[in-house]
């Protein structure tokens, strides 16, 4: 884009900061869609739930346009600071959180390749950066100078800090088994038929799914665990002297959160942009076959991946109406007596299981023969059960499959520092790598 | 273990803090009103619970020295005026043990259903807003929405869907209208099933069994030196109801009922029913317990509704009519206590000659109730406080009169 | 010659290094808080944090030269794993403090008994 | 006109927050405030350690200090500042002699920090037009996998010094970091123990029968 405006001759740095804007206007928008579909959903989820219609002419049949209304309305209200406030943080901490929310739509990938900043780091800046939004939320809270809202703010930074543990340690299972944190090359090693996604990839995966949807409806503090603004018990934790427009950016920023931790959910587990079925590639419309297929199959990749990421914000609502909420003390010993040894146990699994059965459960299952060598062959002798595009372009960057990368990068790293390591590894390391490596 | 915890002169804590004095009310959601509790707390454990009630105080006993009996009828209905039926019944009945007055079998049964409907509807709340006060907003909708076909029946046999004003002293203002006890009988068709599924989103829930169970132990001694009655008093194994160990007036009422009293004596619920078993963490007196004895009580009380209906249709004579406005009192007083759904309703009237009640003293359950609050309190977390002010199920309406 | 089209260098990285160090120094030494002199260590670590990585980074040198690499990197890791920790110690000598002196002003602990 | 070096911008940008807040760290009396400039300050730091080339850095930084430390300081804020304790002065000489010192450590610092040639850094006319640009293509093959490369060399092999065989002095003793690793595991360990040993407070127990209120509150 700043190409096209340098060549209708508009200078340089007005071009770049042009198409800077734009493309953060567009993410913005992504993350205000994003929450207003969000609220939207709650809604009518909501009112399903509780056998009521919710929301049913704003905008048409369906409530459409209550989100937009919803927020007209909050922006119209009366803007509060309590005189016991601390004026300043008061006024900055609803932007830090929305702000740091908005960070994580950054390196959040839609669709292979289509991602604002594609990091090699991906996952784990995801996570640091979705860290901060307590960081507003604990400011929040203590400005308001209510003693409610401290103790909101309280239980947000107990209660984030503890998950931040297991929630790590999930994603580091996926980095295992891909050997990669580039979320795009997460996404495009889950491509192919459902069986390819990391949730069957093996039982202990399988867990781990699990393991992350606590910890992640836990992080984004939603029920049962919304302690920090639990409303029966603090009135309203620490949104409770807020009030319209401050309101509605921690609001926004809770739902563009849900979102967030839905979709690293679905790049981590759930495929990705790769439907159950690979219907883009069986219809040709993968990058090979020409850069408007391409395009095209990545934007049912994107409708996938949006789609997969709104069930998930559907799941933890229908959870949020139907479970009454945890105690403080209950939801930290989930988070370490239950969360965090069983993330770990399945930590050591699924190095186990990636150590002898690298190809994965349906590998196991189909070929149960050709151990160990099971994932090369398949990807071999079989490429056209697979998408070829994704395949290739991970290949070219050593990445087919994470053991075998994991293994031949070390191998290679091991062979070419023998000379200066020689002493190191005749004390019995050496053995083991190669034997591994053949 | 409760008692034992609030014998301990000192609570004990990992990482000691500031204690922080903080006012729990009176606007806070889960209040239940304008109740204002003073939490002691330090970082999330209450040490202390002081709760400051008269938010809502009107004056009650004092405006009956101005009416006569009848007159003060509408007045009852605004003391818990989640069972205003059951009010007025209290308060009818009171006036008719001073006036040495009986009414007709047909009276008498439609007190029954009209007084156990508004029980059913009673303890419908109190579920809801218990799922409420634990986070959980659905089953308040639920609760609501059959708590609103009751109100509905009611609207029908006397316009008013909160304040009924209905069983007058001697009577009953109107019989209901035609096919009344047939629309009864089709909601008591359709809350069954409904029952088993406010059994399956609250008492077997996992979440909802780990913040109720073992919290808030009221043991039986303490419930009855503080005076705790109704489904407060049965939940801790005390086998007392006024229906069935009343003065005779009010036992009166239910002869020929078959019904249980729904209390955990000696830890076992009286039958066997459909809904989910005790849970192993739960404590009699807990405030599981006492939501659980509100569930297998609206059984009862549909059982109940069902027989009234039956015994109404084959009754003879009319309806009684109420007395009159200005109806002359004796001399002497008259003391009575009825079961309302939150515990015993106490009305005493003393009489001097005229219409107007010489003096008018209300004894009220959640008064009671509430007052065992700072005791089982002692060293709970902030969570646990709601929770069990949802499970004593006050009104402030009847607190502060 | 302008900044904005000149490339930077090391040298800018250090300075801000060396400005976070300072600023850190000078909040150790004016803070009677406890928790203020926490912070002045913290910013002192960042300071050196920012040294090292910009040693080891190959975008900040002439082309051909070579750095640290990865040990600086990996320093700057060690550095931060360690600052986690020595805060969370830092933390609970401030909290006993507390509970001791019913004061964070460092000032008051004078004496080493507890 | 130049083409402006985006690379540089977004390093000034990030300097001067970086600066600037660390400063407002100093001047700043109230310890929330304190705690929330030294915040926005390290996460600035974050951004110019993603300028640098080291990613996987970047993100450690913000998740364990930004995340993680900064909570725990604003734990131990909320715990202790009350009153009087929230902003404690000190004397004005004090403040001299401070800034005495820093400004003379700041001259010392910057004199060192300028003085090498080789760390002003690469000109405009050495790299392809744009750094920024240029760490994507070719630094890029060195940065790549600076998580995978640091990650082996905790496990004592250094993948990026492997051309350097023509030095073994170089590869002997600097070859990896696994005892470093290690020894930071176990510090790790230590400290947590240690931490959890020391923010308990001592018991005071006057009734031996009474247990504790709640055996699971945090």
């Amino acid at each position: 884009m700043a190409e096209l405006l340098i060549s209708i001759s508009t200078p340089d740095w007005l071009a770049h900061t042009i198409a800077a804007l734009v493309q953060c206007g567009l993410l913005l928008a992504i993350a205000l869609c994003s929450a207003a579909v969000g609220i939207w959903l709650e809604r009518k989820v909501s009112a399903r739930i509780q056998d009521r219609l919710g929301p049913t002419r704003v905008g048409g049949r369906f409530g459409w346009l209550q989100p937009p209304a919803d927020g007209l309305k909050l922006i119209c209200k009366e803007d509060i600071i309590p005189t016991a406030a601390d004026h300043i943080l008061f006024r900055i901490a609803p932007y830090i959180c929305f702000c740091a929310t908005f960070c994580v739509f950054l390196a959040l990938p839609f669709a292979n390749g289509w991602v604002a900043v594609e990091l090699n780091a991906g996952a784990f800046f995801l996570l640091a950066v979705a860290g901060l939004e307590i960081f507003g939320v604990i400011l929040g809270g203590y400005a308001s100078g209510s003693k409610w809202s401290l103790y909101g703010a309280m239980r947000e930074a107990a209660q984030v800090v503890s998950y931040e543990i297991p929630l790590g340690l999930c994603v580091v299972v996926v980095v295992i088994l891909t050997g990669t944190m580039n979320l795009v090359e997460i996404g495009n090693q889950q491509a192919g038929w459902f069986f390819n996604w990391h949730i069957f990839h093996d039982p202990f995966t399988f867990v781990v799914f699990w393991v992350y949807v606590t910890c992640a409806v836990a992080s984004s503090n939603r029920a049962p665990f919304d302690l920090p603004e639990a409303e029966s018990e603090l009135v309203a934790g620490f949104l409770t002297e807020y009030s319209g427009f401050r309101w509605v950016f921690f609001f926004m920023g809770e739902y563009a959160s849900m979102f967030v931790v839905s979709g690293l959910g679905a790049l981590l587990f759930l495929g990705g942009w790769n439907g159950p079925i690979p219907i883009a590639s069986l219809l040709g419309l993968t990058p090979d076959d020409g850069d408007v297929f391409g395009w095209i199959g990545n934007l049912l990749g994107m409708c996938n991946f949006i789609a997969k990421a709104f069930a998930g914000m559907t799941f933890m609502i229908w959870l949020r109406w139907t479970l009454p909420r945890l105690r403080i003390d209950q939801v930290i010993t989930t988070c370490l007596k239950y969360c965090v040894p069983i993330v770990s146990a399945m930590l050591a699994g699924v190095m186990l299981w990636s150590f002898f059965l690298p190809g994965g459960l349906i590998a196991a299952l189909t070929r149960p023969a050709s151990f160990p060598r099971s994932a090369w062959e398949r990807t071999d002798s079989k490429p056209d059960s697979f998408p070829r595009s994704a395949w290739e372009r991970t290949d070219s960057t050593l990445r087919v499959d994470g053991m075998r990368d994991n293994g031949r990068v070390q191998e290679e790293a091991w062979r070419r520092s023998l000379p200066a390591v020689r002493s190191h590894a005749e004390r019995g390391n050496e053995g083991d790598f190669q034997e591994e490596s053949r | 273990m409760q008692a034992e915890r609030a014998q301990s002169d000192t609570v004990e804590f990992d990482v000691r803090t500031d204690e922080m004095l903080i006012n729990m009310g009176p606007q806070h959601p889960s209040t239940h009103g304008v109740l204002r509790v003073v939490l002691r707390t330090d970082g999330e454990v209450v040490s202390e619970v002081t709760p400051h009630i008269g938010y809502l105080h009107r004056s009650a006993e004092k405006i009956a020295e101005k009416l006569t009996v009848r007159q003060y009828l509408p007045y009852t209905d605004r003391l818990d005026y989640l069972a205003a039926m059951n009010m007025n019944l209290g308060w009818a009945l009171t006036v008719e043990k001073l006036l040495g007055q009986r009414v007709s079998e047909k009276t008498r049964h439609l007190r029954v259903i009209v007084a156990e409907l508004n029980r059913i509807a009673s303890h419908l709340v109190a579920a809801g807003c218990f799922g409420l006060d634990l986070g959980s907003f659905t089953p308040f909708m639920w609760t609501f929405r059959e708590r609103e076909k009751i109100v509905d029946l009611f609207e029908e046999i006397c316009g008013a869907r909160l304040t009924y004003s209905y069983l007058l002293p001697g009577g009953v203002t109107a019989g209901p209208p035609d096919g009344w006890f047939g629309r009864c009988e089709a909601f008591l068709d359709q809350f069954d099933p409904v029952i088993d599924e406010l059994h399956a989103l609250l008492t077997s829930n996992a979440i909802f069994i780990k913040r109720t169970a073992d919290i808030g132990v009221l043991p039986p001694e303490m419930a009855i030196d503080y005076g705790c009655t109704g489904p407060v008093l049965r939940a801790s194994g005390v086998d007392w109801d006024l229906r069935r160990d009343g003065e005779p007036i009010c036992t009166e009422m239910y002869d020929g009922y078959t019904w249980q009293v729904i209390a955990p004596t000696g830890g076992r619920y009286p039958d066997d029913h459909p809904y989910p078993p005790v849970p192993p963490e739960a404590v009699v007196g807990d405030s599981w317990h006492r939501f659980y004895v509100r569930m297998l009580e609206v059984v009862q009380s549909m059982y109940l509704v069902r027989q009234g209906i039956e015994k109404y249709s084959a009754a003879d004579g009319e309806l009684d009519k109420p007395i009159k406005i200005k109806e002359k009192l004796p001399k002497g007083e008259a003391y009575l206590e009825t079961e309302a759904p939150k515990g015993q309703m106490g009305f005493m009237i003393v009489g001097d000659g005229s219409a107007v009640p010489w003096r008018v003293r209300i004894r009220s359950s959640s008064f009671c109730n509430i007052s065992a609050l700072p005791e089982i309190c002692r060293g709970v977390l902030i969570a646990d406080m709601s929770a069990i002010l949802a499970s004593l199920d006050i009104v402030l309406g009847e607190i502060d009169r | 010659m302008s900044i904005f089209t000149e490339p930077v260098g090391l040298s800018h990285f250090l300075v801000v290094g060396a400005v976070l160090f300072v600023c850190g120094v000078i909040c150790m030494a004016t803070k009677r808080n406890v928790l203020g002199v926490l912070m002045g260590i913290e910013l002192v670590l960042n300071g050196a944090n920012l040294n090292f990585v910009a040693f080891g980074s190959s975008v900040l040198r002439p082309p051909g030269t070579e750095g640290i690499g990865m040990d600086g990197q990996m320093i700057a890791l060690f550095v931060i794993v360690l600052a986690a920790a020595e805060a969370a110690v830092a933390l609970a000598i401030a909290l006993s403090y507390y509970h001791a002196h019913a004061t964070v002003d460092v000032d008051r602990g004078d004496e080493l008994r507890g | 006109m130049d083409t402006i070096n985006w690379h540089s911008c977004f390093f000034l940008l990030l300097a001067a927050i970086a600066c600037g807040f660390a400063v407002a760290v100093v001047v700043v009396g109230d310890i929330v405030r304190m705690a929330c400039c030294l915040v926005v300050s390290l996460a600035a730091v974050a951004g110019l350690f993603f300028l640098a080339g080291a990613e996987f850095l970047g993100a450690a930084q913000l998740m364990v200090y930004v995340g993680g430390t900064m909570v725990l300081l604003i734990f131990g804020v909320m715990l202790t500042a009350r009153g009087p304790l929230v902003s404690m002065k000190i004397g004005g000489g004090q403040w001299v002699l401070a800034l005495v010192i820093g400004v003379a450590l700041f001259a010392v610092l910057l004199q060192a920090a300028t003085s090498t040639s080789a760390w002003n850094g690469p000109k405009a006319n050495d790299q392809a037009a744009v750094p920024a640009a240029a760490k994507q293509d070719d630094g890029a093959a060195a940065e790549q996998d600076a998580a995978g490369q640091l990650g082996l060399g905790l496990l004592g092999v250094r993948e990026d010094r492997l051309h350097r065989q023509d030095k073994p002095v170089l590869l002997g003793g600097m070859s990896g970091y696994l005892l470093a690793f290690e020894i930071i595991s176990v510090h790790l360990v230590v400290v947590l123990v240690g931490a959890a040993y020391l923010a308990r407070a001592r018991r005071r127990i006057r009734n031996p029968e009474s247990r504790a209120p709640n055996p699971e509150s945090p």
